[in-house]
């Protein structure tokens, strides 16, 4: 299982550093705020991987947080997008 | 109860302003508080000092875990000598500041000052007990942050600039000192002071001299050692009077104590010597040729708060019980002094409307009253007899007496020094006391009683720390050669097994 | 002794009062200690002079090596007749004088007590304390109360030029003391020092006794401190102050004669001083600086004849300082009464002064004949032994030490003649002055000090008996078993006829003055010690602004470079001279690693390229994700959970801020130049920290701590270590900790708290597609339904059904998370800060759908009760072990047996960690409320680079 | 073999939602224009997670497991809001690439709708607009 | 039902909700927990209860569970067919968006149609209208009306059986009408 | 014990020396962003100094305690991340006030040093200068 995870955690570093490519390259503000919403949903799932590659039971509880207030940050940079054009 | 001892000093405080800042609406009730629990630490500080009068360094660990697991507050006769003069200058600044009203007028948000002033006394308070690097850390935090909170209070545009270089380079030291003691865990395992000490005799020669470089220019900057001073007087002036007052007198010595704490403790065979000499001289003749430059009544004393603490450096260039014995003393004297200082500049600022020489020259002059309190804590910055300022001026030149090598050198800046800070206090007492072209004097004095009375008693602190000089040396020495003999501090925190 | 100058000070704290009510009693009243002095003097005369000294002792810093020995021997007696009995007469003058200065009777007072210390003294830091002490007491009498800015200039110029003095006097007492191993005078004198650095120590204490002395080159302030009271000048000037370099001469040359530089810098400074001063005093007009010149030129030969050491000299010199106090402070007092009477100093409007004032134009002269030396007066005693002394000098150069002495007597002589004649005489073609009627009570302190002359100059075996015994000092030369004797007559001697010679010389100069004058027009100008106190104070004051302003230069960036740069060469330097060899690394741990450690270092050149602020926000917020990451690779879900948080947290608060600030940052791009420096350092700083780390870890660290720790937790309650680390064993971190969160939210209220904003930053413009712009008008997700009821006061184009109907769903959700967290830190990751930023992030997520926090938050207690609350809940929680005899933040655990439940463990820190619970989340909602009263605040300004380019400043 | 059975299962799972998460990555990079990008974010969100958790819990405790449905749960709720948020801003903020939008129902509506200014110009609906709405008033 | 009922009501679904999730965060039904998450979730919605909303009862859980499954087969399929557009078209592929008529009045439900075909890969939700019930739907890949269409009906059969589910009733059982006239015409901006 | 990997050495460099970088900025928000890294920085730091990655240190029965990660660079870290977390907000508060009252948040330099000029323009000579700073505390915005 540690093989299959760590395989599943090579396929998730490469979508991370996609999407820190995004991240970094833009162009406009509000695919910033994509790439990073996508890079907190892969952390979590590489934490998942990891969790499961270690046997660490206790991690799970720190992504119960992640997933659920994970968009907080998403949702307040957009909502600043929309109302100052000059940011995008 | 010394555990209770040691610790009452932060908890009041803090416990204190968790009930001030829910106490915003009623003024009265949060001066009251204030006042009470600075009182409280007072008597607590003198009961400390005497207390390590008598027994010598007293440990104390937190909830009853032992050093180093739990975190160890000590008190010896330097850190509650230095803790009884910082709170009892700490509680008349705050009596000032209830005076003028500086802590009733920040407009948009009043309850601000009181609990802010009291973690800054916590925290100023805690680090001087700390007996624990990472705790040592967050009470700088503490003291710090509350004074980035105060120096910004209230505030105008000069001030926010003002602000922003002090919060800027504070943090950077903050941080600095955050990664220096992860290199010390990472070199030790452990973070307690007196633990570190007897690890730190395993770590390779080279890192160690290293670590004591670095935590000296940490502390450096909080000292405002040159050359990590410039921040210093592009700040301190433009807070109001008390806030620079405390901020002078206390948050650099906190840096002194912080650096002779840790030179004495963690590194007693590191050859800092020249460095620090170096450090002292620059200190000393950049920080009064500045004050000698100025145009501004505070920021010419913020360039003499940063020459004064090369003789605090001097003292601990020396690395021997006469010259840390100096060093104690002029931090005793200076505080009290420097504060004493700019609290009267800042009646004057009042009185005048101005803090330029220039326009103080052509104002005129204020009452004599003011300047017997401005008299005294100027002389005695100059080092004139017979005030505290001499005779702890005059024990370092004794300590550097004894030395041959380089030492005269240092005597030498010292003096100029004196005598440059002499110059400059006649200039500031001739440009405040001189009857200028803008003759009309003034009919009524328009502070109050508790100002005077404030800035009396800091006055009347640094006579006192004159008089009393034959017990002050006594407690200094033996602070001295407790420092140099670090059996104590370990014995005191970790048991008889240590040394 | 001690008791003496208590007097002294005790009655001069009340004269102020005193003067206030009685003016001229204050005065009476004032010259009481002085005369007490001298009656106690009196009294142990015979004493003293039989070779019984007294002492006494004060304990000040006895651990310091401060304590205050007083000794009464002759010398000192012979300088407590003259402080003390020219104090009192001077006081007495002033009662008529200055009637009513209370002020100038207290410092003039205290000044006379200071004098009698300083003449008693018998530690060399006791003598420093009182000799700083007569030029503080001086620069308030020189400066006056409220005079104008010559006064203060003066003032300032004594002090400064005594106080360079003292403090290399004191170097030199410091070196001395530490080469003789004693501050004590009268040690020294009897076991004399002399290897090491005595050399230099002598040296340094001749330079403060010049200065004080006022011996070239640092005469000019005496001229100049002429502005003050002439009593004032009498007392400070001619019998006391200046007296103390001459004292301290006299006092240390028994000891330091045989010290290489002594003898030689005494006799060049003291007689060159004696020449130069008495020539310039020659052509004074101001009757006043005339004998502040001859002060000066007197002062000079008192230093030589103390200084040289032998037996003769010293005589003679004891004979002149005695008379050069009475001549001298009558001559000032005599300048009063004429400029009182006249209105004027100035000798070439004064004429037939003497005919309108016999009695005080012979007191006045019988003291100028003193100070000429004319026979049977003191001052000829004093002289004739001069001659004798260096004469017959038993050292090396004395032909040149009697020929500036008799030069300088000539000189002496003429301007002598000159002061009676400047004063009385009448002369051609100047209109006849009209002076007042004198007092008496001004004229008979005069007359008396004037008596003394003839009185002290006949009745010599008396003046001998007062002045031998200080020159039968061991340490003093007796030159070819030569015993000079004080007397009027010994004979038709070489001395004798030198003396006659120069009198006559001198008579004939001043009679000569209108040809000498013009001789002395055409001379080069002598440096002039004025000039060159002006050019010091100047150079310093430029060197003092040119460095300031090269240093100081207000740039921050600059300030921090230098602290870089100080970090990079100090420590960086030091681990690098000590261990040049790289440690042995592996490439990484985890390879989880370095997928993470590319995200954060690709973040992180995005982020310093970053030229919008939200992009930059964003990145830095991809970076502390990454880090977060990090922290859950190396086994930290604690901080990573925490750090999450943060990071959430700071993002919102960040756009939140960044709503009302400009899209780039200001300025925009810094010069490339400086950017290439920036850059430079931050690498090497950056390389300097990694290098530390590197060395750091492997110096190997102990884990017995760690270990601790982790075995010890379960006992705290905590099974998991970092809790237990926080709410137990280091709870007094958190504390402290939480304290700071406190006062940062304290601080942002504030400065988000004002509402004075005109700023802010325009809401949409008017470009955009169609769509887009339609948009503004559209509002078509409106619920009906009140599923947040806040969120009908946002604009109605920012609502949304689907968010309002899952943060509905979620808000308790998150809330329940949080309760769950600070529970289940004990056993998981979790705990009070972890718990208290959920909550808050609770009502962030409100904020962020309604914009009303206060909504979110319906309770009736404010976010400052609630962050005020927790962390006097956790103090409070550290403080209640006291109440059952445990130590500060003791956490005592209970087993509660409960029906159904079962056995229900509670530990007491569990409510330490309910404080950093409530505090966290009363810091998030004072922050949110303080954003929202930010954001209503204020309407719209132009933004900063819209603005016209001269209100940008 | 129960044993066996699971863990292929759950491999399969995991490499699923893994490689569906480096496609939404590659999708990220691209995709022409923010809402396309953000289809392609949704599908880590959405699929990923799922399928990575459940295959993760598959190989958990059953004391465990909670934590990580929980994650499930929350993900498949809250990254539909964000999809939701950031899409409808991204149209409002003309971030679609309109050359690749083949169909576009709401511009049509759009156009249908009478523009503010038109509206302004004939002063309907003035109690609608909150004082966030205005206009600025331009810089002098 | 009167109106403190259904606030009662409420309430108790709250209650209950945040107990199941407070029972799931630490792993068991034991007793402290059990005791502890009652209190807990009676104290947050007391605390910070919100004003009541319509909301439909469930009627037909199992309906709903059958719907999420369907959704999930979907899911993977679509995100199979948004994968290949991504990899294999790129920059290039064609997008469109649907107006979809909703028939419920329900916002619950509305949000939940939303909500649910949001999770299926290839659409998201661009604007929802309130008045009109209308959703606007970005999909992914669009290459002309029939894939519009078939967008729509996806979308129109995930509200219908969340309606069956919900047992609630179609104001008209018939797609409301207010788009009519401009759902279909195509054409880009 | 082991030393600290090249990766983290890397890592805990690059944020260094970018916080550093970004600390040198006149733009008070860019030296913000540095001093957040700089946290990031120092924690990781501090993390790193514990040793290798290891498990989480929750105790449970029959783990040897060397398996678990140091606990202690955790707790100083996490309440070192509280510390610059409250001042990132009292900064940015900073940031918004220094914009309110001057429209820019650039960190100019000290005018009063500017004004040491030279030793002609003393307090004996010359015209006195205006001054611009109001030493009335609280004073001196908005009105
Ligand atoms: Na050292
Ligand atoms: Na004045």
């Amino acid at each position: 299982m540690t093989t299959v995870a760590n395989i599943a955690l090579v396929l998730v570093s490469l979508a991370g550093l996609l999407a820190v490519g995004r991240l970094a390259a833009g162009p406009g503000a509000l695919d910033r705020v994509v790439a990073l919403d996508a890079l907190v949903t892969l952390t979590v799932v590489g934490a998942v991987l990891g969790t499961l590659a270690r046997s660490d039971t206790t991690t799970g509880y720190v992504l119960v947080v992640l997933s659920l207030l994970g968009f907080v940050g998403s949702i307040a940079s957009a909502r600043l997008i929309e109302r100052r054009e000059d940011m995008r | 109860m010394t555990a209770w001892l040691l610790v009452a000093p932060m908890l009041l405080p803090v416990l204190a302003a968790g009930v001030s800042f829910t106490l915003s609406g009623s003024r009265a009730a949060q001066q009251l508080l204030g006042v009470v629990v600075l009182t409280l630490v007072l008597a607590d500080s003198v009961a400390l000092l005497m207390m390590a009068e008598r027994d010598g360094p007293t440990a104390a660990t937190l909830g009853g875990w032992p050093a180093p697991l739990g975190i160890t507050l000590l008190a010896d006769r330097l850190s509650a000598l230095l803790l009884m003069v910082s709170v009892a200058v700490a509680l008349a600044v705050l009596v000032f500041s209830i005076g003028q009203g500086f802590a009733d007028s920040g407009r948009s948000s009043p309850f601000a000052f009181h609990p802010a002033y009291l973690l800054l006394t916590g925290g100023i308070c805690q680090a001087y007990l700390a007996g624990d690097l990472f705790n040592l850390f967050v009470a700088f935090e503490m003291m710090l942050t509350s004074s980035y909170v105060l120096i910004t209070l209230g505030a105008g545009s000069g001030r926010i600039r003002a602000g922003m270089t002090y919060t800027i380079t504070s943090l950077a030291s903050s941080l600095l000192f955050l990664t220096t003691i992860a290199l010390c865990y990472a070199a030790t395992g452990t973070v307690n002071l007196a633990d570190l000490s007897q690890k730190m005799e395993n770590v390779p020669g080279g890192l160690v001299s290293a670590l004591s470089v670095l935590l000296l220019v940490v502390f450096g900057i909080k000292a405002a050692a040159v050359p990590l001073h410039f921040w210093l007087p592009d700040s301190y002036p433009t807070a109001p009077a008390p806030i620079t007052a405390v901020f002078a007198a206390l948050l650099t010595k906190v840096g002194v104590y912080a650096m002779v704490r840790t030179q004495t403790l963690l590194f007693p065979r590191e050859e800092t010597w020249t460095l620090l000499a170096v450090a002292a001289i620059l200190t000393l003749l950049l920080g009064v040729l500045g004050a000698v430059a100025q145009d501004d009544i505070n920021r010419l004393l913020s360039f003499v708060l940063v020459s004064h603490i090369g003789f605090m450096l001097f003292g601990l260039a020396l690395f021997d019980v006469p010259g840390l014995t100096g060093t104690v003393l002029y931090t005793v004297h200076h505080i009290a002094v420097q504060a004493g200082l700019f609290l009267v500049a800042g009646i004057v600022v009042r009185l005048a409307g101005t803090a330029s020489l220039k326009r103080l020259a052509r104002a005129a002059p204020p009452p004599p009253v003011v300047a017997g309190l401005f008299l005294i804590p100027a002389l005695s910055l100059a080092g004139i007899p017979p005030t505290s300022g001499f005779v702890a001026k005059f024990v370092l030149l004794q300590a550097g007496g004894e030395h041959g090598g380089a030492v005269p050198a240092l005597i030498a800046a010292a003096l100029v020094t004196s005598l440059l800070t002499l110059y400059a206090m006649a200039r500031l007492w001739r440009a405040v006391f001189s009857a200028g072209p803008e003759r009309p004097p003034p009919s009524r004095y328009p502070g109050n009683a508790l100002i005077l009375g404030a800035a009396a008693g800091i006055v009347l602190t640094g006579v006192g720390i004159a008089v009393g000089a034959g017990e002050l040396g006594r407690i200094s020495e033996r602070a001295a050669h407790d420092l140099l003999e670090r059996d104590g501090y370990r014995e005191a925190v970790l048991g008889e097994e240590a040394g | 002794m001690l008791a003496l100058f208590a007097l002294h000070a005790v009655v001069a704290a009340f004269l102020p009062w005193l003067a206030a009510r009685a003016p001229r009693a204050a005065w009476y009243v004032a010259a009481l200690p002085p005369l007490a002095a001298v009656g106690w003097a009196g009294w142990h005369t015979s004493a003293v002079l039989d070779g019984r000294t007294l002492n006494e002792t004060l304990s000040w810093a006895p651990a310091l090596n401060l304590t205050i020995e007083l000794r009464l021997d002759p010398l000192s007696l012979l300088m407590v007749y003259v402080v003390s009995g020219v104090g009192a007469l001077v006081l007495l003058y002033c009662a008529r004088y200055l009637p009513g200065a209370g002020r100038e009777a207290a410092l003039l007072l205290l000044f006379a007590g200071v004098m009698f210390g300083l003449v008693t003294a018998d530690q060399l830091i006791a003598l420093y304390v009182f000799w700083e002490l007569t030029s503080v007491i001086s620069f308030l009498l020189i400066s006056g109360r409220s005079e104008g800015s010559d006064h203060r200039r003066a003032a300032e110029q004594a002090l400064l030029t005594t106080a360079a003095g003292g403090l290399a006097m004191l170097f030199g007492f410091i070196l001395l003391g530490a080469e003789a191993g004693t501050y004590r005078v009268s040690e020294l004198v009897a076991d004399p020092p002399s290897g090491g650095l005595t050399w230099l120590a002598a040296t340094l204490i001749l330079l403060g006794a010049f200065a004080k002395s006022a011996q070239i080159p640092f005469s000019a302030w005496l001229p100049a401190a002429m502005v003050a009271p002439t009593p004032v000048s009498a007392y400070l000037h001619a019998a006391a102050m200046v007296k103390a370099g001459v004292y301290l001469v006299a006092r240390l040359t028994p000891a330091l004669e045989g010290v290489g530089p002594w003898r030689p810098a005494v006799l060049a400074v003291g007689l060159t001083t004696m020449v130069v001063a008495a020539w310039r005093a020659l052509r004074q007009n101001d009757l006043k600086l005339l004998i502040a010149y001859g002060t000066v030129s007197e002062l000079g030969m008192l230093i030589a004849l103390l200084g040289a050491g032998t037996r003769t000299s010293a005589l003679a010199g004891e004979e002149m300082l005695l008379a050069h106090a009475a001549f001298k402070s009558s001559l000032f007092l005599t300048v009063g009464v004429v400029e009182k009477t006249t209105g004027t100093r100035d000798l070439t409007r004064l004429s037939g002064v003497g005919r309108r004032l016999p009695l005080l134009a012979v007191a006045a002269s019988v003291s100028a004949a003193s100070m000429a030396g004319l026979p049977p007066l003191v001052g000829y005693l004093g002289k004739e032994a001069a001659f004798d002394g260096l004469w017959h000098a038993p050292f090396a150069g004395g032909a040149w030490a009697v020929a500036g002495m008799a030069l300088g007597s000539l000189l002496t002589v003429a301007y002598s003649a000159r002061f009676v004649w400047g004063a009385f005489a009448r002369k051609p073609g100047v209109p006849e002055t009209e002076p007042g009627p004198a007092a008496f009570g001004l004229l008979w302190p005069i007359c008396l000090l004037a008596a003394a002359a003839p009185v002290l100059g006949v009745w010599y075996a008396g003046t001998a008996r007062l002045v031998e015994p200080y020159a039968d000092t061991p340490g003093l030369l007796v030159g070819e078993g030569h015993a000079y004797a004080v007397k009027l007559w010994h004979g038709v001697t070489a001395p004798l006829l030198l003396s006659v010679t120069m009198i006559v010389l001198g008579l004939v100069l001043h009679q000569a003055r209108l040809p000498v004058e013009r001789v002395r027009q055409r001379m080069p100008r002598l440096p002039d010690s004025q000039r060159g106190y002006d050019l010091t104070v100047h150079g310093v004051d430029h060197a003092a602004t040119w460095l300031t302003r090269h240093t100081q230069v207000g740039s921050l960036p600059f300030y921090l470079t230098v602290l870089l740069v100080t970090v990079i060469v100090v420590p960086g330097g030091t681990l690098l001279s000590h261990s040049p060899e790289w440690p042995e690394v592996v490439g990484w741990h985890s390879p989880i690693q370095l997928p993470l450690s590319i995200v954060v270092l690709t973040a992180l050149g995005g982020l310093v390229m970053a030229r919008h602020r939200l992009t930059a926000v964003l990145l830095v917020g991809a970076v502390g994700y990454g880090v977060a990451g990090l922290f859950l690779v190396q086994g930290a879900p604690d901080l990573a959970l925490t750090q999450f948080l943060v990071e959430t947290l700071t993002l919102v608060v960040f756009v939140l801020v960044l709503r009302r600030l400009p899209s780039n940052f200001t300025p925009e791009r810094p010069s490339s130049r400086g950017r290439l420096l920036r850059a430079g350092v931050a690498l090497a700083a950056g390389g300097c920290v990694a290098y530390f780390a590197v060395s750091a870890t492997a110096a190997g660290n102990s884990l017995e701590l760690s270990e601790t720790i982790v075995e010890r937790a379960p006992e705290t309650g905590a099974y998991n270590a970092v809790n237990a680390l926080l709410v137990d064993f280091r709870a007094l971190d958190t504390l402290g900790e939480i304290s700071v969160l406190l006062v940062t939210a304290i601080g942002a209220g504030s400065l988000l708290g004002y509402r004075s904003s005109r700023r802010q930053w325009p809401t949409g413009r008017r470009d955009g597609s169609r769509a887009a712009r339609a948009f503004r008008g559209i509002h078509w997700d409106v619920p009906r339904e009140p599923w947040l009821p806040e969120s009908d006061e946002l604009p109605r184009r920012d609502r949304s059904l689907l968010l309002e109907v899952v943060v509905r769903a979620l808000f308790p959700a998150v809330l329940v998370l949080s309760v769950y967290l600070l529970f289940a830190g004990h056993y998981r990751p979790g705990g009070g800060f972890a718990g208290g930023l959920v909550a808050g992030q609770a009502f962030t997520l409100r904020y962020l759908v309604g914009r009303r926090a206060e909504a979110a938050f319906p309770l009736p207690i404010t976010p400052r009760a609630v962050a005020g609350g927790g962390l006097a809940l956790a103090a409070l929680v550290a403080l209640a072990p006291l109440a059952f005899g445990q130590p500060p933040l003791y956490s005592a655990s209970f087993e509660l047996a409960i029906p159904l439940l079962g056995d229900l463990k509670v530990v007491t820190n569990v409510f330490f960690d309910l404080g950093v619970y409530l505090l966290v989340l009363g810091v998030c909602l004072k922050l949110l409320f303080a954003l929202a009263q930010a954001r209503d605040a204020g309407d719209t300004l132009v933004p900063y680079h819209e603005r016209p380019r001269g209100v940008r400043g | 073999m129960t044993d066996v059975v699971l863990d292929v299962v759950s491999a399969v799972l995991i490499l699923a939602g893994a490689g569906f998460c480096l496609l939404s990555g590659i999708g990220l990079v691209r995709f022409p224009d923010t809402v396309s990008r953000l289809h392609a974010a949704s599908k880590a969100q959405t699929l990923g997670v799922l399928l990575v958790v459940l295959g993760a819990v598959l190989q958990t405790p059953a004391g465990k497991a909670p934590s990580l449905l929980l994650i499930a749960l929350f993900s498949l709720l809250t990254a539909p809001v964000t999809g939701h948020i950031v899409a409808r801003i991204a149209y409002r903020t003309d971030a679609v690439e309109r050359r690749r939008v083949v169909l576009d129902e709401l511009a049509t509506r759009l156009v249908d709708e009478h523009s503010p200014d038109d509206r302004r110009r004939d002063g309907g609906e003035p109690d609608d607009r909150r004082p966030d709405d205005r206009e600025p008033p331009s810089p002098r | 039902m009167t109106g403190r009922r259904a606030r009662l009501r409420q309430r108790a679904n709250t209650v209950l909700w945040l107990w199941v999730l407070w029972l799931l965060l630490w792993g068991g039904v034991r007793p402290v927990p059990l005791v502890g998450g009652l209190l807990v979730a009676v104290g947050v919605v007391a605390l910070f209860g919100l004003p009541p909303v319509h909301r439909p009862r469930l009627r037909r859980p199992l309906r709903l569970l059958g719907l999420i499954g369907t959704l999930l087969t979907e899911l993977v399929t679509s995100s199979v067919l948004v994968a290949w557009e991504a990899v294999s078209k790129g920059p290039k592929v064609p997008t469109g968006i649907v107006e979809v008529p909703l028939r419920s009045d329900s916002e619950l439900l509305m949000a939940s149609t939303a909500l649910l075909s949001l999770m299926v890969p290839g659409s998201l939700v661009l604007e929802m209208d309130r008045e009109r019930r209308l959703l606007y739907i970005h999909a992914l890949p669009v290459r002309g009306r029939a894939d519009a269409e078939r967008r729509r009906q996806e979308v129109a059969a995930v509200e219908r059986r969340l309606a069956r589910a919900f047992a609630e009733q179609p104001n008209d059982g018939q797609p409301n009408d207010a788009a009519a006239g401009s759902a279909g015409t195509g054409g880009g901006a | 014990m082991t030393t600290l990997d090249l990766v983290m050495a890397l890592v805990v460099g690059g944020l260094f020396a970018a916080g550093f970088y970004l600390l040198l900025d006149r733009s008070l928000m860019r030296v913000l962003l540095g001093v957040i890294v700089l946290g990031h920085a120092a924690n990781l730091l501090l993390l790193l100094t514990g040793g290798p990655p290891g498990m989480p240190p929750v105790v449970s029965d029959g783990d040897e305690a060397e398996r678990y990660a140091d606990p202690l660079p955790q707790a100083m870290a996490l309440t070192a991340i509280v510390i610059t977390f409250g001042i990132t907000t009292l900064l940015l508060a900073l940031v918004h006030r220094a914009w309110q009252l001057d429209g820019h948040d650039e960190v100019r330099d000290d005018v009063e040093d500017r004004r040491i000029g030279t030793v002609e323009d003393r307090e004996e000579s010359g015209p006195p200068l205006p001054t611009d700073r109001d030493h009335e505390p609280g004073g001196g915005s908005g009105r």
